[in-house]
Order: C-alpha cells, then structure tokens, then sequence
C-alpha cells in the first residue's frame, strides 16, 4: 500500500544509490575528462527528468524540451559572455566592452535585453523565470484550446524551429549559429580549470538530486495522481471540478524549469552554448533518454540519459562511421522490446528476485503502469 | 517596401511569386500526401518519412545513370521510369518496415516516433555507407529544364509545371483510393478500430501493410520529384520533415482536403513573405502563424467533429 | 451450424473459461445468460477469433475456424455484434454498413437491412459517433447483418435500447432466423427479452455451462436464481 | 636515427620512438559529411605520404580519427577527447566556422595544435591554428576585382547562407564593391543552412537584373539554388554568377550541366596544371577512386600534415609551443595548389584564382593573381 | 456552498425552490436539432428520471447542463446561477456531478485514490501540491466506500472491479464531492438483476441531501426510484409526471414502449 509520505523505502534506496552513484563512484572511477564527460551528460537529465513529469505522468508529450534548455542556457551563457567580454579582453574590436561576435555583425552597443545579464543574481532568476514564462505563454495557449497529444508534439517542434531560426538569423544578437562561445569565468572564477570542473560537476549532481526530490513530491502529492487521472481520463478529471489546463501548464512549466537548470549548468561546464541545443533533433533524442529510462520513471531518467550518451560516446569512438546504425537500432529495440525501458527491465526482472530475497513487495511498481497513450 | 518597385513591376511580382507559390503547393502537397495518408489516416508519427523520399530520389538518380549508359537515346524518358521504380522501391520498404516494426506500434501510437527516429538515424547511415556522403547530382533531360515565356518578366518553369500537374494526379489517384474505393473504406475502419475491423471481415494486417507501403511509395514518387528542385544526398530527408509534420496537421490530419488547403495556405504565405522579407523571417512568420491559428483551432483547418 | 466443443480461453495466466462445449443448429437462437464477469463476453470474443482460443474446437457447419483470424472467421459466415457497440465513429452511418460487406463482395448494402432499422436510412450519412447510443448499437447490428452471415453472435444487444425497439429486436432477429436460416448466439443478462426470443437458453457461471434449458421446459424461477446472487 | 623521444617531447604528447598520434576530427555524418569527406581523404592520404617518406622525425604518425557529427558541441568535446584523453601531438579538423569555434577555446585551454582547413571569415588568429585555407580577403577581393574588370561587374546581388562566414564575406564584398568599385548592391539574401526554396530570390533576380550574382551558398542548399536558377531561365552563361562556396565537390550534387558557367574564386581546382597537382590528384583517385573529385577545401586539408611535419622537424620538437613559434615562414613547394608559405598571423601565403564550371564539373581556371596575396584577418577598412 | 435565492425578492417568473430550471433550451449540430425549445424544473431531493427513445436528446440534454456542450439558445438556471455560460469545472463546483454513459474511472488508480483524487479539496495546482490525506479525507472516503458497497476493495486497482462496480465507483466519485445535483446517464446499463436492485436502493438513500437526475431505459428500474419521470422525443418533452401516468399515456407507448 502506498503512503502520502514524502518518499516510500524504496525510493530512498533508490535515490541513495543513485546520490552514491553520481556523488561517490562515478568522481572515484573516472578521469577528470570522463567525469565531465558525465557532467555534461547529466545537465541533459534534467531535461529527461522534466519529460518523466510532463511526459510519463502527465501524458504531455513536448518535442521542444530544447528550447528550455536552450533558453536556460543562453542566459547563462550570455551572463558569462558578458563577463568574458570585458573591454580588456576585447580592446581590438571596434567596439570594446561587448561581445565578439556582435563585433563582427556591426552591432555598436549592447542590445537592451542583454543589460540584465550582467547581473549573476538577475540572471540567476532569468534562468528559470525566461523559460518558464516561456512554458507558461505556450502551455496556456495550448492547453486552455485543449491541444493536446500527437498535435501539441508536433506544435512544439514547429516552436523548436522558430526559435532556431530566429537565433540562428539574429547572429548580431545571438551568436547566428556559432552560438555564444568561449566562456571563461563566473565572477571571476576561472571555470576552464580542471578544479573549477569538479566542483561544478558536484553542484550539478546536487541540482539534480534536489530535482529528482522535487519530482518525487511531486508525484506523490495529490497533484501526481491527478496527473495520472488526467492522462487515462482527461473528461472525468474536468468533471471532477479541476482546471485540466491549470494542471498540464503546471507540469509543463515544471518540466521546462528543469530543462533550464540542465541548459545553465550545461553551458558553465562545458563552456559554450549554440542553436544545435534548441532545435528538433536534441529535444527528440531527449525523449529518447527518457524513454530508454522508462518514461514514468524518475531515476530511470538518469539512467536512460547516461546509457544513452555513454552508447553514443563509445560507438562513434569505436566506429565513427557506423555508429548511427547502433544508436539507431538501439532506439528502436528498447520501444519493440522493452516498452517501458531501462525501469520496465528492472521491474520485471530484478525486482522480483529482490522482492524474493527481501520477502516484501515494494511500492515502487506503480512505475509499472500500463502505457498511457496520450494520443488522440 | 513597395516603393522599390514600380506598378508593371509589382503586377509581375505577383505573377510570378504567385507561380512560384504555385509551385511550392505542389511540393508541400506531394512531401504531405503520403504522410497524410501514414499519420493522418493510420496515425503513425513517421519520422523517417524523410528518408523515405530521399529513397525515392536516390532511385531516381540510379535509374539516370542507368538510362545514361544503357539507354542514352531513350533518357528524355527516363524519368517516368524513375518514378515507378520509386514508387517501387519505397513501397517494398515500406512494406517490410510495416512488418518489422510499425505492426507491433499500432496500440502505442507516440511510441512510434521514437522507433521511426530510430529507423531514420539508421537508414540515414546506410545510404551514406552504401551510395556516400556526399550528394549526388541527378541528371534531368533537358527538356525539363527549361522554361517558357509568358511576356517579358514572367516565366513559368517546365519542371514547375511537371511537379504541379504530377501532384495533381496522384492527388487525385489517392482520394479516388481513400474516399472512393472500398479500400479507402477499410482503410478508415480499421484505423478507428482494428480489432473491430478484423471482426466486421476486414484483413487488417494486409490493409495496415499495404496503407503504409502506399503512403512510403508516395513519399518515394515526391522524393523523385524533389531531383527536380532539391538535393539527394543522404541527410536530405531531415529537412523536410518538419514541414511535412506541419502541413499535415495544419490541415487537420484525417482529412485529405485539409492537407491540400493546408499546403496552399502556407505556401503562399511563405512565397510571398520570402519577396518582401528575408527567408528566415519569413520562415519564422510562417511557422508563427501555422502555430497561431492552430492554437485557435486545435485540430486544423478540416476537422471531423465527432462527440466524444 | 456452429459446434463448440471444449473451449478453454485465458487471459494471460488466468483462465476464464474452462471448458465449454455447445452446439447450435441451423434455425436455431440460444441465449448464454448469466452474471457480470461470468465470461459472457469472453466467449463472443474467442468465437470471434478476438481472444485466442487455448484450447478445444469451434466449428461453423464442416468448417474449423478454431486457428482463424477474425477476417477469416467472417468470411466462415461468422458475424459480431459486440458489447460497447464499436462503431467506427468517424466514419458515416452507411459507410459503416458497408464494412460488413467486405467478406460478400457485394457493392450495395441489401436493402432489407435498411428495412429493419429504418432510423439509419434516415441518418445514413451522418458520422457513426455522433449518433446516439441506442442508435449505434442498431447499426452495430445492421453491420453484422451486413455480411450475410451463418451465425449471428450479439453480446448484450439491448443493453441501452428503447424498449418499444428492443421487442423490435427481439421480432426481427426471429424473422431473420426464420427468413435466412441463421444462427444465433445472444448474449443476456435480461430474462425477459432471452425468453421473448431463445429457443434454447444455456447459463454460465464461472466460465462453464451450468444449466441448460429448451424454451418449452424453462424453469424460469430457477434461472432467475442465477441471475441475481 | 631517430632523436630521444624525451628530447622532442617534453609536454607528454603521444609520441613514443616509433610513432607519433595525430587526430583527425571532421563530420562524417550528419549534414557537413557531405563537404567533411573530402578532407579526411586528403589528410589521410597525407599521412600515408609521409609515413611513406619516413614519418615525421622518424616517427610513422598514426591517427585517431573522431566524428564532429555536424554538431559543434560534439566537436568541442571530441577535441578535447584527443587532447586530454588521446594526447595527439596536432589535430587536423574542422570544417565550419562554427565548428572551429566550438573547438578554440578547447585548443587553447590545453594547448594543442589545430590544422584548419577552409576558407574562412577571418577575424580571428590564434597561436594554436594554423589556417590552411584563405581568410576573406584572400577569396573575395582579387575574385571582385576581376569580375569588375572583364565583365564590367557594377550592380551585385549578394545571397548566402545565413551564418557568420557568408555574412562576414559579404560585409567585406560590400564595402570593396561600394568603395572601391564605384558599384552598387541590388540585394543582399540570406538562407537558412538547409533552405530548399529559391524560386522567390530568383523572381527577384530577374527583376533587379544585376550584372553579377554573388553567392556564398553553402552546402545542400546549393543543388537546390543552381536548380531552380537553371530551370527559372537563368543562363549562366549570360547571367554572370560568381561564387565563392561551391567548389568540384558541391558540383558533384549540383551536376556539371546545372551550374555550367558560373565562376568561382578559389585558391584551388582540381584542373589546375603544374607538376604538384597532377601527381596528387593522381594519387587522389589512387586512394580514393576514380571518381572522387577535389575541391578547394580538400586541398587545403592535405597542406596540413605536410605543413605541420615541416614545421616540427624544424623545430626539432613535437612540443606545440615550439611548433608555434617555428611555424612563421614555413614554404611548402610541394602544394597542389603551387606554393604556400606560412604568414607569421598563422595563415598561409597564396594565390586566388577564378575558374569557370565546365559541363563535366571541372573548372577552366581562367584568371590568377600573379602574387601570393598576404592573409590580413583583421583587414582594416572592411570592418 | 452557495447562495439560495432565500430572500424572496425574485424578479423573473422563475419559481424559487425549484433546484434546476431548464427554460427553452437548443441545440443544434450543423442544423440538426437534437435538443429543441426544450424546458423542465427539477425540485430539491427529487429523482427525476428522463426517458425516451433513442436519439431523443436525453445525453445530450445532460452534456449541455454539465457544459460538455454548449447550447445554442435558451437558459438553464441551477438555484438562480446561469450554468450556461460557465466552464465545466466551475459548475461542478456549484455543486453539479455528472456521470457518463460509460463508466469513466481511472484505471491505473486504486478505488481509494480514485474517491481521493475526486475529493473537493485542493483543486487549485497549489491545492493540490499541498494537499494531505488527513483523517478527515480518510474518513469520508470510508465513509463513501460503504455507501458504494465497496469498502472492502479500497486498495484494489479500480482496473480490476467488475462492471457494475465500476459504475458504483463513479458514482462514488460523484458523492464524495457532495453535489447538490447528480445526472447519471444509464447508470445501470451492464448491471445484474441484484446490482441493480442495490443501486436503486443506493439512488433512493443519498436523495436525502440532493437530487438526482437519470437516464434509463430500464422500466423496471424507472419504476423502483422515480419520483417523476419526463419523457423526451426529438428533443423535446413529450409526457411529464408520475410513473403511473407516463407509462400509460398512448403517445409514450407509440413512441417509446412499444406495444
Ligand atoms: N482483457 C482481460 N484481461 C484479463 N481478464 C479479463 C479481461 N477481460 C475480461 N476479463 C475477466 O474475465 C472474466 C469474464 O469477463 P467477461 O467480460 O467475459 O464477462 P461477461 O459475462 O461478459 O460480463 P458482463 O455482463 O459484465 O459483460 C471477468 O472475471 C473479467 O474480469
Ligand atoms: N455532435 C453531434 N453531431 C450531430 N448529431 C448529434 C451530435 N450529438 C448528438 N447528435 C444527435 O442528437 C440526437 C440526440 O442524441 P443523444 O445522444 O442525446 O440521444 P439519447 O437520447 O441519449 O439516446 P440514447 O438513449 O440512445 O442514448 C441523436 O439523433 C444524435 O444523432
Ligand atoms: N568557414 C566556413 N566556410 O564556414
Ligand atoms: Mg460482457
Ligand atoms: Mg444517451
């Protein structure tokens, strides 16, 4: 029987061993460049995470996750563009004191909707608060019209390009395709360095430990059921008295917010920021992460995103001409064969042995619900 | 921005970005019909649709080069051949992909995106293992190439011409199929309810197969077509995508009406935007409003109001 | 006509019908009564090919359809009526009808099907989900008729039916009995209409064949008692 | 008689007594392959040549190749896999400005040594580059210059694609034509990387009527833009067109007969006629086929080995630093290209040439500077 | 929960106690009127059960109270509040509760959940994230579950129920959130003769603080809770009153009886 409590046993055994796994193993057993290799990997947890709740529970399928990455990571990145822009640094552009690359487009003066990044605490705000509002004037339009399913999919990818071509198009202000590269320092701490890494590595784990606790309460709270409601029987949970769109908005800002955090730590560890994070391609193969995972999974998010990326990572070394068939057939076994991914596996193969060895049943099977399909 | 131009000039403006409108009606309708027929009527989110015209042109450029050694006197021909073999080509994969994959995909309709993402990164692979990476030129007959003069300024484009009066006829061929035939019928009954369908006598399994293989050889005809105007090389498909998905649900997937109504308003918005704008401007307008309207009216332009 | 002998069907593990064997002769309409979950429904299914059969025969006339597919089984002469109507929704009221004809061949739905529900001429090109209940599942029955079937199965055929048609039902499906030779397996929870029209009524419990009665030698009183436990 | 590994090696690069690791790090999927290929051809028959010929400082050299993937951030960290993880002495890569800027800052941090192969923006000069292709001025100007004087070229029309290379270039065009021209811009168009419709910068082509097109497409683009000229009417024999994106690799999509007569300003054709390049395009097709073709970019790539097995032995050391130091004034006088000579700005010394598409997809070079033009990647007065 | 008309200044025609008045109320689809001119009142603590042929409009009359539907013209007053122009979820929140023709629970949810989740509180995003399952929430789903005949399957997953039980889950949604109208839409139909002997005497123990609105075409039932029954044919009323009277006017027995 489940309880309302914050997390069941299981889940914080859960959660531990993934806090050991992200904290303690992975730093002890990997080199500095592998490491942040995984740092970067899990910025895109975040993401996948962010997909589990609007996705897994929420039935709202988005293929423009990117965009919330994208946007949470251009205002990191433009905060430290700022920084690395300073006139010292740029004293042989015609105009010193702003960025290279609106140097090169003739751009005189520092565009007005770049002033408040030279602020960390404003933009630590306009991180979450830019995409969010985001979410939040997409998800209203859409949700409050009752878009929903294979439409809103499809609705959000057309987002996804818009805002790649206006970034892309708009290289004066953004960076045009290049992106906004070069990052060197976040108030004048060098984050190039290789101390500088692990120390954001650790920040970065512990975000995402923090968002995997939000998603927990989330999901556990009356609003996680309702979600679930929402997703088998949209009608009824209308005819219940709530507000169907207040609640899919919610969640889709949630998973936006998440995105953003990933997009912010992505663009401070690695040190850059361009268009390829906002567009189609990225947002789908983070559904994919999510789905490898097992979509109504919440560890299995991070799972998903780090076997995906370490599979991507090891085929194209291995076989830098032939690892698209791996990745490709990859995908496509985890949807024929194991439909509920990496936790689908899990449930119906390890737990059971474990539940043996323990004699108890966990509650964690509720992960094992049948397939919403959202569609129309 | 119409300053620029004086009043005979902007009469021809308008004819000529109007043909050219035209023209890109007839290439969205073609990229569209075959995925309105996957995603529209069977509700397969097909993601390597792309690839499956590129398919179709890469059959085509195959078949030239054929012609172009073998044939030589008979190449002003060729691509009629082309194009059947495209059909041809695109259809059987289809078929088998139908029975490998998208069978197993019918209940769990999202999932299907993800494992034809899948299928798209892998045949995107192939032909870059098997025909290059690099794109390859299809040779055309001349007497495609040309155009003909109207008055002065305005010229209308044979091949133009070609891709609209081919769209037109496989327009028409697949809605006499879908709307008029009793295969359409079945086609329709068994995407509502495929157990149901198999109970009322219908062999669903030879109509899921044959639908998807009808809208894959669609896709490889308008791939054949796109040598025409676009390029063959393996990750061609990826561009098209999005619009495809676009006009398609624009429309109002189920309907086939939809869809050409759909391509005709978007491609006259884009065409005309592109004279007066910069084509990324224009691009983003246009998506911009295709959302914007869409938000205003949830399942497009032609929608099947059916209580729920 | 149809020759059901020793049909198991599960679901996965469970099994839910455990052994059913039966026979319905040409001319003839048995009623399978019984409780919710009694495995009613389960049956039509199987017969139809819907669920897989784990073990037994089913036979139509000299025909063993017990491997068929479903669209193989229509084509044997079996027809489905099923629970919850399952009309294809977006699509019209005739166009509905004409699904049945798929296995005939034939281009025009018989006229008399028509004749028997008239409200669907009269709404024929409407879409089939806007129709009301009651309405559907006339044409769920009018599509069944559709493909000249040997053997009718209809699950629950009155359940949301005015009363006025539901003796209509009743009239129509012994006319058609009498006119075409069919037979047919009726589905029922209602005494009342199974008695109107079964020549032979057989009730089900637990997925087997608990008690079987001709019309003629009924005890009326004693099936009830299985009705309502 | 190879020098101690521990004398030439200082800085803990993969050099052992017998071999030394190189990287080569370019797209060979996704959109750029199509344009990437060419250039791990070249630097991969380099690096055959050389071991050929006794490897560098008696050191066979051996790749690690990386696939960029057309996606920049994949670039960055591939690069820095080859430098952190793999230790390679130089990396030959890149293709797009954006790639190189993804993987600048990456060179720099650790130090490494990048060959970069294509015509680029400029704007841009870094003590771990070498710039194997031409910055903008070295393209765009002699290239002007020579349309305005034979085909009396004063009203251009400018299209490109829409990123910082064919912008910048245009910039620079712009303000040569204007200033020092005496001509006019009629239109100036830019198109997503990817665009397929050109039906409505033709219209307006046609209406402007400018004596020259000048086009910095990119990429697939390109089959589509030539295409649709073609088919619209547009005689390029007439119609003078000049470009500076599309070289005998994008004219393999294109088809020779699309594009026949257009001219483009290069360093380089695969036509060129002297002893250097019939014997590497011998070779080449040796490697590579019969039918491979090779573009300016290609050729600039094979440069990079050679240049940078010149330059460490005579430095004497794999270090980089000393690489960079010693590689002002290197000469290559086995280019295919002619002669290159490394400018102390780490760009080489060349020529710029025009040629014009032949029906088969080659070029008839029909005009090149008589001196190698100085690389200036901060030229003042176009900025 | 809301304020009755007590005051007695009324200034329309509309008589104060009535619960619900229907007044002139269309619908039409794309010309077709499915619910035509149509108007009745339903009094507090009555079961008032529509019948009437099939496609007379009698779902389609509930869509348009619940709001599923919006009416082309005429008015339904639910004590004094215009129902007509607000949104679904806020007349449930005025007190209305509607169940569908086929049961419509969650599956995925146990029997608990399902009544929680339906219980009228946090239904606000906020709401609902600090929503507790206290005592109180605990107590009154017990309670409900009784009543619902269902207090032993509480932690079964709904999925598993038998049909009839279904349908006592959703009416238990609808209890739990104590409206002041219920509209069931056959809520018998599937039910064995015993299921439907205990739902009638479910219907006949809850009128005591609502009332209730059904759809039925099972007489026999009709019979066993109706108070007054309206019959309904193309979309408008055809016969009112008692049992008695409805069930022996001729035009009824035409149109929908049969004979
Ligand atoms: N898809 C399924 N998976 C597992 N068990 C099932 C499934 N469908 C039905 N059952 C079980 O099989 C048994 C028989 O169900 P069936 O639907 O055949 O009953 P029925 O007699 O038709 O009842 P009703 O009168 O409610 O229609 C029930 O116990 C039911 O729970
Ligand atoms: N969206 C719609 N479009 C067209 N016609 C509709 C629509 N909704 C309902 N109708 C028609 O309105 C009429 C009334 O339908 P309704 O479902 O209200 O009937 P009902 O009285 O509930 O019948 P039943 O007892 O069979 O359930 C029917 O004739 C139906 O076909
Ligand atoms: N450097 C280029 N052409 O991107
Ligand atoms: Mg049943
Ligand atoms: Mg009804």
């Amino acid at each position: 029987m489940k309880s309302t409590a914050f997390l069941s046993r299981s889940e914080w055994i859960g959660v531990a061993i993934v806090a050991a796994l992200i904290l303690v193993v992975l730093p002890l057993s990997v080199d500095g460049f592998r490491l942040n290799l995984v740092g970067k990997y899990l910025t895109y947890a975040f993401v996948a995470l962010g997909l589990v709740m609007c996705w897994g529970y929420g039935g709202i399928l988005s293929l423009g996750q990117g965009i919330f990455f994208g946007l949470g990571g251009y205002c990191m990145a433009m905060f430290l563009k700022l920084e690395a822009s300073s006139v010292e640094n740029t004293k042989i552009q015609s105009t010193p004191g702003i960025p290279d690359f609106m140097d090169w487009n003739q751009i005189t003066a520092l565009p007005w909707f770049w002033e408040p990044f030279r602020s960390l605490p404003m933009t630590i705000i306009l991180v979450i608060a830019v995409p969010v509002f985001f979410a939040f004037i997409i998800g209203f339009a859409m949700f409050t019209r009752r878009v929903g399913g294979t439409y809103f999919a499809i609705i959000t990818q057309a987002i996804a390009a818009i805002l790649t071509i206006l970034i892309v198009g708009q290289q004066g202000y953004t960076g045009g395709i290049n992106g906004i590269t070069d990052l060197r320092t976040l108030n004048g701490w060098d984050i190039r360095t290789d101390d500088a890494k692990y120390i954001l590595y650790f920040v970065n784990a512990g975000l995402l430990l923090g968002c995997v606790l939000i998603a927990y309460f989330v999901k556990h709270s009356k609003l996680g059921r309702i979600l679930v409601a929402m997703r088998e029987k949209e009608d009824r949970v209308r005819f219940s008295g709530y507000s169907v769109a207040g609640f899919k908005i919610f969640v889709f800002c949630l998973a936006a917010g998440f995105s953003a955090i990933g997009g912010a730590m992505f663009a401070l560890q690695v040190g850059f920021m361009s268009p390829s994070f906002v567009g189609i391609v990225p947002s789908i193969e983070m559904v994919i992460y999510t789905a490898v995972g097992g979509r109504l999974s919440i560890l299995g998010a991070i799972y998903g995103t780090l076997l995906v990326n370490w599979a991507k990572t090891s085929f194209s070394e291995s076989f830098p001409e032939l690892w698209l068939l791996g990745l490709g057939g990859l995908f496509i076994a985890v949807v024929l064969a194991f439909p509920n991914g990496l936790a689908g596996l899990y449930q119906s193969y390890v737990e059971p042995r474990l539940g043996k060895l323990t004699g108890k049943k966990s509650d964690e099977t509720n992960g094992a619900l049948p397939q919403g399909s959202p569609a129309e | 921005m119409f300053s620029d131009y004086s009043l005979a000039e902007l009469g021809s403006i308008f004819v000529m970005q109007g043909f050219a409108g035209l023209i890109l009606f007839s290439v969205f309708v073609l990229m569209a019909l075959g995925l309105a027929i996957i995603f529209g009527q069977m509700g397969v989110i097909n993601m390597a649709h792309g690839e499956f015209m590129i398919l179709g042109a890469y059959v085509t450029y195959f078949t030239s080069q054929f012609f172009l050694n073998y044939l030589p006197s008979l190449f002003g021909g060729y691509f009629f051949v082309a194009m059947g073999l495209a059909f041809l080509a695109s259809g059987a994969l289809g078929m088998f992909i139908e029975w490998a994959m998208i069978r197993h995909l019918y209940k769990r309709p999202l999932d299907t995106l993800l494992a034809t993402w899948g299928l798209s990164l892998i045949l995107q692979q192939l032909y870059r293992s098997f025909f290059g990476p690099r794109e390859v030129g299809v040779e055309l007959p001349e007497w495609m190439m040309g155009s003909i003069a109207l008055t002065d300024s305005v010229e209308v484009q044979i091949n133009g011409l070609f891709v609209m009066g081919l769209t037109t006829v496989i327009t028409i061929v697949v809605a006499l199929l879908m709307y008029r035939s009793r295969w359409g019928k079945q086609v329709r009954a068994v995407v509502q309810n495929r157990i149901m369908a198999g109970a009322v006598g219908i062999n669903t399994e030879k109509v899921d197969r044959y639908t998807f293989a009808l809208g894959c050889g669609i896709a490889g005809v308008a791939g054949s077509a796109f040598t025409m105007i676009g390029s063959t090389g393996p990750t061609s498909g990826q561009l098209y995508i999005v619009d495809t998905f676009l006009v398609v649900v624009f429309g109002g997937a189920a309907s086939l009406l939809g869809t050409i109504a759909s391509a005709f308003t978007i491609s006259q918005a884009q065409s005309t935007m592109e004279f007066f704008l910069s084509g990324s401007m224009a691009k983003v307008l246009t998506l911009l409003g295709v959302v914007g309207i869409l938000m205003l009216r949830p399942q497009g332009l032609f929608t099947l109001k059916v209580r729920r | 006509m149809l020759n059901v002998s020793d049909l198991h069907v599960a679901y996965g593990q469970s099994e839910v019908l455990h052994g059913l064997s039966f026979d319905v002769k040409p001319n003839e309409i048995v009623a399978i009564m019984g409780r919710n979950g009694m495995g009613k429904t389960t049956l039509m299914k199987s017969l139809m090919g819907v669920v897989p059969t784990k073990s037994g025969a089913v036979k139509v006339g000299e025909t063993n359809v017990t491997t068929m597919k479903s669209y193989e089984r229509v084509a044997s002469g079996i027809a489905y009526v099923p629970q919850g109507r399952m009309v294809f929704s977006t699509m019209t009221v005739k166009e509905n009808v004409e699904t049945g004809l798929t296995v005939t061949g034939d281009k025009e739905v018989p006229g008399d099907i028509y004749e028997l529900f008239p409200v669907l001429l009269e709404m024929k090109s409407r879409r089939a989900g806007n129709l009301s209940g009651g309405q559907q599942q006339q044409l769920a029955i009018a599509r069944a008729l559709a493909s000249k079937p040997k053997v009718l199965l209809l699950d629950e055929p009155t359940e949301g039916i005015q009363p006025s048609i539901i003796k209509e039902i009743g009239r129509t499906l012994k006319k058609i009995r009498d006119e075409k030779g069919l037979s047919i397996v009726v589905s029922e929870q209602v005494l009342s209409f199974a008695l109107d029209i079964a020549d032979r009524i057989l009730v089900i419990e637990n997925g087997s064949i608990v008690r079987e009665d001709d019309r003629a030698s009924v005890d009326e009183k004693k099936v009830a008692s299985y009705l309502s436990v | 008689q190879a020098p101690a590994t521990s004398a030439i090696n200082t800085t803990g690069l993969a050099v052992t007594d017998t071999e030394v690791t190189v990287g080569i790090l370019h797209s060979v999927t996704g959109t750029m392959a199509i344009s990437e290929t060419g250039s791990v051809q070249a630097e991969k028959l380099a690096i055959e040549q050389i071991n050929a010929a006794g490897g560098v400082l008696g050191r066979k050299i051996k790749f690690i190749q990386e696939d960029g993937a057309s996606d920049w951030p994949t670039f960055a960290e591939k690069a820095k896999k080859l430098l952190v993880q793999d230790k390679v002495a130089a990396i030959m890569g890149c293709w797009t400005s954006a790639s190189r800027k993804a993987v600048l800052p990456v060179i720099e941090q650790y130090n490494g040594m990048l060959y970069y192969p294509t015509f680029y923006e400029g704007l841009e000069q870094s003590k771990n580059v070498i710039y194997t292709g031409q910055e903008a001025t070295q393209q765009i100007l002699a290239g002007l210059d020579w349309v305005n004087k034979t085909k009396g070229g004063k009203s251009f029309y400018l299209i490109g694609s829409d990123y910082i290379w064919p912008r910048t270039s245009m910039k620079i065009a712009r303000k040569h034509i204007e200033a020092h021209l005496g001509g006019s811009v009629a239109g100036e168009e830019y198109f997503p990387l990817g665009h397929t419709q050109f039906n409505s910068v033709i219209n307006k082509i046609k209406l402007k009527k400018p004596d020259v097109i000048y086009c910095a497409v990119v990429g697939g683009s390109n089959v589509a833009f030539y295409k649709q000229l073609k088919a619209a009417g547009i005689d390029l024999s007439k119609q003078t067109l000049l470009t500076i994106s599309v070289t005998e690799d994008e004219i393999d999509g294109i088809g020779g007969e699309n594009i026949t007569g257009a001219y483009a300003c290069m360093k380089y054709f695969q036509s060129l006629d002297n002893p250097n390049n019939k014997e590497f395009v011998t070779e080449f097709k040796k490697m590579w086929g019969e039918k491979t073709v090779i573009g300016d970019v290609t050729q600039a790539a094979y440069l990079g080995p050679w240049l940078w097995k010149m330059t460490v032995e005579k430095a004497g050391s794999f270090d980089v630093d000393k690489i960079a130091e010693a590689s002002t004034d290197i000469e290559f006088t086995k280019a295919p290209e002619g002669y290159v000579k490394i400018h102390k700005n780490h760009h080489l010394w060349s020529k710029a040439r025009v040629g014009q598409v032949q029906p088969d997809g080659q070029f008839k070079v029909v005009y090149e500077t008589a001196d190698l033009i100085e690389p200036n990647p901060f030229p003042a007065g176009y900025q | 929960m809301n304020a009755a008309p007590v005051n007695g200044v009324i200034s329309d025609q509309m008589a104060p106690d009535f619960l619900l008045a229907v007044e002139g109320l269309t619908v039409s689809f794309d010309g077709f009127k499915a619910v035509n001119d149509l108007s009745f009142y339903v009094d507090e603590h009555e079961i008032r059960v529509i019948v009437g042929p099939n496609g007379a409009g009698k779902t389609t009359v509930l869509d348009l109270i619940c709001g599923k539907t919006k009416a082309t013209s005429g008015s339904i007053k639910f004590r004094n509040q215009e129902l007509t122009r607000m949104s679904e979820s806020s007349i449930v929140k005025a007190g209305v509760g509607r169940k569908f023709q086929n049961p419509s629970i969650y599956d995925d949810l146990t029997v608990f959940e399902n009544l929680e989740i339906s219980y009228p509180k946090g239904r606000s995003v906020f709401g609902a994230l600090t929503f507790r399952r206290d005592a109180a929430v605990k107590e009154r789903v017990q309670e409900v579950a009784e009543m619902i005949f269902l207090e032993n399957k509480l932690f079964e997953r709904a999925e598993f129920l038998s049909h009839g039980q279904k349908q006592w889950l959703e009416i238990g949604m609808l209890l739990i959130q104590d409206p002041d109208l219920l509209m069931l839409d056959e809520p018998v139909a599937g039910m064995s003769v015993s299921e439907r002997v205990k739902t009638a005497e479910l219907l006949n123990k809850i009128i005591a603080n609502r009332s209730i609105i059904v759809i039925e075409h099972d007489m026999k039932f009709v019979e066993d809770i109706a108070h007054k029954v309206t019959v309904l044919h193309q979309g408008k009323v055809l016969s009112e009153g008692t049992m008695d009277r409805v069930k022996n006017d001729p035009k009824v027995v035409e149109v929908y009886l049969g004979h």
